[in-house]
């Protein structure tokens, strides 16, 4: 079970997730195993730091005695891990990172999306969508120091602030990132602004409660939503032509299986891009039926 | 020479329970407060310990007049109190809870192999040798837990040492080294303040007694000026005409039968029986295992051989069966529940409780055991004084129409004109046709308020006497195993 | 009539409790109703309605367990497991069968709990503390992925309204208002407060207290499993990862409320008063437009202030 | 003498607990090390100092304060306050200073529990769960987003080594070991062991309760600090969202290493064996490649199965 350079040329790549229990993250997981296996001769070490970032430190050095060839990071709402990165470096071991892209630190290779071009998009695709003007609010994940969910916001206002007729509310209160947080968050909001032409969400899970809480108002004629992810459940909405009229593709499939082959490629000795940002295509009604798979994991 | 008190008042959020005390206790003299149920007794003693402030009135030693704000400005004083409940940390050795606080130190750590040896040698010295100082407190027996209290009042020889209801829960021999140790300190010039119901005992080591009523002294006086009727008769507020009942007629028919019983470690081979109309007495010396049947043939706790024994509580309830134990507060009551509450536990019936109904019910069974104050239904239990609480228990019992009540030391702790009443329902109830097992540590009340005696020690039945053919020291004789 | 603070007793019964809870939700009312314009619009008052029921549901099950003398921290977990698999089942079982499944496999949890804690004698805490990890590793063994029921009646249970009141407000308001029934005027729940008042005594008084506690943890298991599957409808939503500390704001509901964590003192009544003002002070902090942190910052005194009220 | 289980009693001390733990540890790294190639490696052992000390630090503060009866859940908001503070001020003052500030404020923190508890008497439960709140609200206050240290100086308390020795893992062997000794033969540490047995007895002998809680929880704010300041460094990051659900695995391997959580009963060589379970479970789970979800199932059981064969 001991990694690399094992003699059948398999290599062993480790996984160190910050934090599994979200959709997302374990669709990342899921995908850079999935695309292992389909490369064939790598063996995947998974492990799971539960949010806790220490034990990602720990998890890391883990997979470092055990002498993996490479370790791919999937930080989510870590910020970054200086001493981490510090350590595969001393071990002389690439590190690729899927999605969070570290603040700090020395990595090998970074593949994610631009959170803050999805956050513009939205925002213009609300602009225009909004002829008249009006109140668009703002469901953020949280907490304060996530700086994805920050740029997301970030690109929003860079279009939204500035165009002309359109005044931003920001709930005060934070959706966690979850449906049923999304719900209460927009329940609140309706309450203060129950002339809200639209809502961004900072995710597809929140703006998906959301969804559900306007419907209860019976305001889903009035007020559209924009999402950020391409959760199936969201894609679905769009695509039946609901009050859900789009989001930014971040495909944790896609991200997922680029890093993975990232890894190999450096481990070949190829010479890679440093930072590859995937494109995520504005998904709207019209090719919302390109994306959508039924049987996804996200 | 001396400590006085002088118009000490004491109310807890408004109520007066003390008014006005005088009293004066010398140095080198065992100075007696007795009183009824609620008289005020343990609460004019944590005014005296420190634990509690006094609401008006002053205190002076020595002709300097002080004030207690805390039990340690108490203990600076020399004045040492061993209180009602047991006071110990459980899980600590005996040695920490005679040294709590002020440990021999070396090089600023504990030293415990002295501070053991400073233990032993603090038991040895007053008589309590056999008790091991690395034992834990919780794995004593309740008397051996006292004579800890009471040691750890002795760690620095007090002025004034207060005991209060000390022999409750000692007896024979125990008791005896109680009484020695409180004479050699009032040889050495320790003011001992004892709080007992046993008049026979304060009468017997007091100097002067002072008797407290209602909150008030109403008399002081000396053992030779006066008597242990005349003490009841100050107390109650009225002559007790007779204590214990008269005679009943011959038993009827058979109740509990109670054969070959043992619990492993507790009791061995008990066999007895238990008749309609009769009240069964059973004496024995603390630790002889009497609690441990009861709580065995109720079904508290299995029993590893023998027959007559219950297989739970509900058990015997449903037979007819009731356990009044020997410790309300632990077993007896849901003590931050009201009184109402309380009694109602043994009879809850449904789907739904008819409130109204219970209402009536419980209010007429405390009217029938005169439980006081007037209109405690609704009280919180815990706010009764302690004999008002052992009638709640009883109350409880009652209302469930027992034919066979086992009380466990139902006058523990409980003042002269409460006791009488207690036998009187007692004897109205076997007069009822229950039977009834009357657990006592008092070899009067055993005696006489039953019509035949049990005697165990050692975990065995080891006598069985008509009461009115056999005498103290004959019962006593066969508990401590001098007679066979 | 002795007591250390002043009480107030009416027909025997000790209402002291509900009075201050009262109180309390009267007086941050006032200050809502007259310093913000949105707070006594329908739209708010709705929302305060759908906001309480989960706390709710999870207060009145957390209170029967601490009425006992134990506490339940599963029910977060529990309301995850029970959510999700309701959402999975509703794919091949009728709608309400498979909202009785999650409800009757959120009793499943609490009957472990207390058997563990009333049969083998463990400490609540830990016991419910290790099932917490369980149970949250079940509902992600379940299913890792949020599940989406298909059929669009999955949605009725929580969006359904009746006047002006949504049905799950109805459905937490019955359930306080038999819980307090059964709380106050039942032989079971009777025996459920005085064993946390006094265990041995219940025991010697022919009550199974061993019985009486299991029910407890199993009707908050049933309570968590109602709220997990009340709160899937109403999101629309199962996610594995929903319920995370929400067993933190059912035990301040209780406290609150009044009732003592060591068991034998609490009452429906002020329990749902403490829900109340959980659920005002968040919507309070809402319509200011507090900042999320400041909000916990202030959340955290509010709470240390009513209950050093409380102790007065 | 009558005792429910054999014990084992040396000197006239009571080692069972300590005995207990042991052999759980024993038999732990025996499963470990006949069943996993890995396990006895020294990067794996080097691993596993590391992963203590968190967990380590917290417990033992946690179990001072469980000690005297009570509880603290703030611990994990404690550890993401002083880690930022400290990050956020080694910008300006030396980064010894800036860390000795980051564990001042935990007990800063500690006395204001403390305080609350001993002074007005509130359930330390309550208490610690509204601190829990706000300190979690204030750590965003005082920074929403995450601050890195730019002095790479600040990253060597976190990962300087001593021989094959972690030099916070020595950090938290003498948090024990003298511990161990203010809880055995300190005055104070005995008054706080005693104030969990029974607080009325200890106060009539003369000794300030008050002044005891509130330096049990003011140690558990100062572990908490030492335990934030020390996770700053060793990520070389501080965030103030770390730290949730912290309080939960501290608690564990108090009640694991046999603490009461009633209070009075508990030692630091159990507790630490308690960690040690809770970090070799952890361990094996990633060695055996559990996945994540089952290892939270696993957990739970194996923390259940713990504490029944303690009970024996
Ligand atoms: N903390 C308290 N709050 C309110 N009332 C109290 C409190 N403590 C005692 N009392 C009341 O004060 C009165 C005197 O009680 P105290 O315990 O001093 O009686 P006592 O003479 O020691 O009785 P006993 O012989 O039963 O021990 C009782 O009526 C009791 O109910
Ligand atoms: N060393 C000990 N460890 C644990 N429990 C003990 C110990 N000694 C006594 N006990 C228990 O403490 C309780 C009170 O003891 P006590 O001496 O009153 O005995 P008892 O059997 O109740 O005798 P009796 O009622 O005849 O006085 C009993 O339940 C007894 O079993
Ligand atoms: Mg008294
Ligand atoms: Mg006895």
């Amino acid at each position: 079970s001991s990694g690399g350079g094992q003699d059948d040329g398999t290599q062993t790549i480790g996984v160190a997730n910050f934090l599994l229990s979200g959709p997302y993250f374990s669709g990342m997981d899921k995908a850079i195993a999935a695309q292992a296996k389909k490369k064939g001769k790598i063996q995947i070490i998974s492990t799971d730091a539960n949010g806790d970032a220490a034990k990602l430190a720990a998890n890391i050095e883990d997979l470092l005695s055990k002498n993996v060839d490479a370790i791919i990071i999937s930080g989510g709402p870590l910020e970054s891990a200086p001493a981490a990165l510090n350590a595969i470096k001393q071990a002389g071991k690439p590190v690729v990172l899927v999605d969070r892209k570290f603040a700090v630190g020395e990595y090998t290779s970074w593949i994610g999306p631009d959170n803050k071009a999805i956050g513009v998009q939205d925002g213009q695709f609300l602009a225009k969508r909004l002829t008249d003007g009006g109140k668009v609010g703002i469901i953020k994940g949280g907490p304060a120091d996530n700086s994805i969910g920050l740029a997301r916001t970030e690109g929003l206002k860079s279009v939204l602030g500035t165009t002309q007729g359109i005044t931003l509310v920001e709930a005060p209160d934070f959706g966690n990132w979850s449906s049923d947080g999304g719900l209460s968050v927009m329940e609140s909001l309706l309450a203060q602004h129950g002339d809200l032409k639209a809502v961004f969400c900072e995710n597809d899970a929140m703006c998906l409660g959301a969804q559900r809480a306007i419907a209860d108002a019976g305001k889903a004629e009035q007020i559209v939503l924009a999402g950020v992810d391409g959760q199936n459940e969201a894609l679905k909405a769009i695509q039946d032509g609901t009050n859900y009229v789009v989001t930014g593709l971040n495909d944790a499939d896609q991200i997922g299986s680029m890093g993975l082959d990232r890894a190999v490629e450096i481990l070949s000795g190829a010479k890679v891009e440093k930072d590859t940002v995937v494109p995520s295509p504005m998904v709207t009604k019209d090719n919302a039926a390109q994306y959508y798979d039924p049987n996804g994991t996200f | 020479m001396s400590l006085v008190l002088r118009g000490v008042t004491k109310d807890y959020a408004g109520v007066g329970v003390l008014h006005g005390i005088d009293l004066e206790g010398r140095f080198g003299e065992v100075l007696a407060v007795v009183g009824a149920n609620g008289a005020g007794k343990s609460t004019l003693i944590k005014i005296l310990a420190g634990a509690q402030p006094m609401s008006a009135g002053e205190m002076w030693i020595d002709g300097e007049r002080v004030g207690l704000r805390s039990p340690h400005d108490a203990h600076e004083r020399g004045i040492r109190t061993v209180y009602q409940e047991l006071t110990l940390v459980p899980g600590l050795s005996v040695t920490e809870n005679l040294l709590m606080g002020d440990f021999p130190r070396r090089r600023g750590l504990i030293d415990w192999p002295a501070a053991h040896a400073r233990a032993a040698e603090l038991l040895e010295s007053i008589g309590f040798g056999a008790i091991d100082p690395r034992t834990s407190a919780e794995r004593l027996t309740v008397a051996r837990q006292q004579m800890v209290e009471i040691a750890k009042a002795l760690v620095t020889e007090p002025r004034v040492l207060i005991l209060d209801e000390p022999s409750a829960v000692l007896a024979g021999s125990d008791l005896d080294s109680l009484f020695a140790l409180i004479r050699r300190l009032r040889e050495r010039g320790v003011l001992v303040i004892y709080v007992s119901h046993r008049l026979a005992e304060v009468l017997d080591l007091a100097d002067s007694i002072v008797v407290i009523k209602d909150g008030r002294v109403i008399e002081t006086t000396e053992p030779a000026r006066t008597s242990e009727d005349e003490l009841i008769r100050l107390m109650a507020g009225r002559r007790l005409e007779q204590i214990y009942p008269d005679r009943r007629p011959e038993p009827g028919d058979l109740r509990l039968e109670v054969s070959g019983l043992t619990r492993d470690g507790e009791f061995e081979d008990v066999s007895f029986t238990l008749r309609a109309g009769e009240v069964v007495g059973m004496f024995g010396l603390v630790g002889s295992g009497r609690s441990e049947l009861a709580r065995c043939v109720f079904g508290a706790e299995p029993a590893s051989a023998g027959s007559g024994a219950y297989g739970s509580p509900a058990e015997a309830i449903a037979a007819g069966l009731a356990l009044v134990t020997e410790d309300r507060k632990r077993s007896g009551l849901v003590l931050g529940m009201s009184v109402r509450d309380n009694i109602a536990l043994t009879t809850l019936k449904g789907p739904l409780i008819d409130l109204a109904r219970q209402r009536d019910q419980i209010g007429g069974m405390i009217d029938r055991l005169g439980i006081q104050p007037e209109g405690c239904a609704p009280m919180v239990v815990e706010h009764l004084s302690g004999g008002n609480q052992q009638k709640a228990v009883l109350a409880k019992w009652l209302l469930k129409s027992p034919r066979v009540l086992l009380l466990d030391e139902p006058t523990r702790g409980v003042d002269m004109a409460t006791r009488v009443e207690i036998y009187r329902m007692i004897d109205a109830l076997a007069r009822d046709g229950v039977a009834v097992l009357l657990i006592s540590s008092d070899l009067t009340e055993v005696i006489g308020a039953s019509d035949r005696v049990l005697v165990m020690a050692h975990g065995r039945i080891v006598g069985e006497l008509r009461s009115e053919q056999t005498s103290e020291d004959q019962v006593l004789a066969y508990s401590m195993g001098t007679l066979t | 009539m002795i007591a250390a603070t002043p009480r107030l007793v009416l027909r025997g019964r000790d209402f002291t409790a509900e009075a201050i809870s009262a109180a309390v939700v009267v007086l941050l009312v006032v200050v809502a109703a007259t310093t913000s314009d949105t707070f006594l619009t329908p739209a708010n008052l709705t929302n305060l309605l759908k906001q309480m029921v989960t706390t709710g549901l999870l207060a009145f099950g957390m209170l029967v367990v601490i009425l006992t003398g134990g506490i339940d921290l599963s029910v977060g977990s529990v309301v995850a497991f029970t959510g999700i698999l309701a959402a999975g089942l509703s794919a091949g079982l009728p709608i309400p069968v498979a909202m009785t499944v999650g409800v009757l496999a959120g009793i499943a949890f609490g009957l472990v709990n207390g058997a563990l804690v009333a049969r083998f004698g463990l400490a609540p805490f830990v016991v419910t503390l290790a099932s917490l990890t369980t149970i949250r590793g079940l509902a992600f063994v379940y299913s890792e992925v949020p599940i989406t029921p298909t059929d669009p009646a999955f949605l009725g249970l929580g969006s359904a309204m009746l006047g002006p009141v949504p049905l799950i407000t109805l459905i937490m308001a019955v359930v306080f208002l038999a819980g307090g029934v059964f709380l106050s005027r039942t032989p079971a729940g009777r025996s459920i407060i005085a064993i946390g008042g006094n265990a041995e005594t219940v025991r010697l008084a022919g009550i199974n207290v061993r019985k009486h506690v299991i029910l407890a943890y199993a009707i908050s298991g049933a309570c968590a499993g109602l709220a997990g599957v009340v709160l899937a409808s109403r999101v629309g939503i199962a996610q594995p990862s929903v319920g995370v500390a929400f067993e933190l704001d059912a035990i301040a509901a209780c406290v609150i409320g009044g009732a003592a964590l060591s068991g034998g003192r609490g009452s429906a009544r002020a329990t749902f008063g403490g829900v109340l003002v959980l659920v005002l002070i968040n919507n309070l902090l809402n319509l200011y437009g507090v900042q999320s942190f400041w909000q916990q910052v202030l959340k955290g005194l509010i709470i240390i202030v009513v209950i050093l009220v409380r102790r007065k």
